[in-house]
């Protein structure tokens, strides 16, 4: 299965893009699955990888939301508005 | 109520405004501002960017919130984006209530939650030529 | 630092200016309005009578005090006088700090003190035409 | 001996008058003592007379406070700005 990830702030910029696309050879996955792929594809985000967030659409979601195939997230680093 | 991104500089005049109403007592109006120096570092301008549709529905989350724990009159948020020079307005909370005890809470509570859940981010312009995201962990 | 009583309209633009500074990083600002019904009671105005003396010698000294318990930039307090209409700002007290906290603390604590030692009372205009000192015992 | 008050507010519109001059046979008097006599004087403001605040330039007085011959005080009720 697919899933599609929209970054923001530092995480596009470590990543040098606004979207990543990751491939699941299981059928069944979770957020937890999926900021595991997010690492392994791109290493450079391996220090904020604790701390990424998840939404879909305009909510958060924790790591054991369960992703569907084709799923379009959105993932960045602690927010610093204010 | 209001809830708002903007590009524009900020007005505490036309913040004031969205919330005045001779139902309340009084008004709180909490903003933040593009600070010179952090721990020790300087900095010379920031750049806000955000992930807009979400931060508008977190933003109307916490004043929905707001007003289910405190009987607010009138309430506005308004967080700039953009490039901000030292000392322009980067977030504006206002909120009016009959009486003060809970303008002062509800103002809190809105600035406190807005910077952990609203996707909002700055990145520093430090002095030394250097850019840097801030992201607290 | 700017403690004033006055007889003209406040401006949240220019109390707002009086705080300002890089060396913030937040600002609260607190207004008390004129509202209408109190205790279920309709006000058409208020006026508002000091010891003008007094009252600007009370408001230095809780600047002082404030100034002594948090790290405030900036401070200012300006108390209207005279007749006011319903939803008009009759207080205002502004503090700017490095970080948001402090702010609201002093800001609170200002509006707070002032209120049980500044010598300034209101006059209640009732609806019913009658009026009214408000003398809290 | 003889002390002055200005009054304000309330206890300035019960009274009708801004100021008072009250008369003490006593040569040391307190605080204490010009409010009963300020009440002895004016029972209009017996209801207020409790809550009445005394100050002496622009510093509150308490009771206790020594009052000199002379004197020129201020005499006002509970503040209600804000």
């Amino acid at each position: 299965m697919k899933v599609k990830l929209t970054l923001f702030a530092g995480a596009r910029d470590k990543v040098g893009s606004d979207s990543v696309e990751l491939q699941f050879p299981e059928a069944s996955i979770t957020v937890a699955d999926v900021r595991k792929s997010l690492i392994d594809t791109c290493p450079v985000l391996e220090p904020l990888a604790p701390h990424l967030h998840f939404a879909l659409g305009t909510e958060y979601i924790g790591n054991d939301y369960p992703v569907a195939d084709g799923a379009e997230l959105v993932c960045f680093p602690p927010v610093s508005g204010g | 109520m209001s809830i708002e991104l903007t590009q524009e500089v900020i007005q505490t005049e036309e913040i004031y405004a969205q919330v005045a109403s001779k139902d309340a007592g009084a008004v709180v109006l909490f903003l933040g501002t593009v600070r010179e120096m952090t721990s020790g570092r300087q900095t010379v301008a920031l750049d806000y960017d955000a992930y807009p549709e979400m931060a508008l529905a977190q933003m109307e989350k916490l004043a929905s919130e707001a007003r289910e724990k405190w009987p607010l009159v009138e309430l506005a948020i308004v967080h700039r984006l953009g490039h901000l020079e030292l000392g322009e307005i980067s977030v504006a909370v206002a909120v009016s209530t009959p009486h003060r005890r809970d303008a002062f809470e509800a103002g809190q509570y809105l600035i406190d939650e807005l910077k952990v859940r609203v996707p909002v981010w700055k990145k520093e312009n430090w002095s030394d030529g250097t850019t840097e995201w801030v992201h607290p962990t």
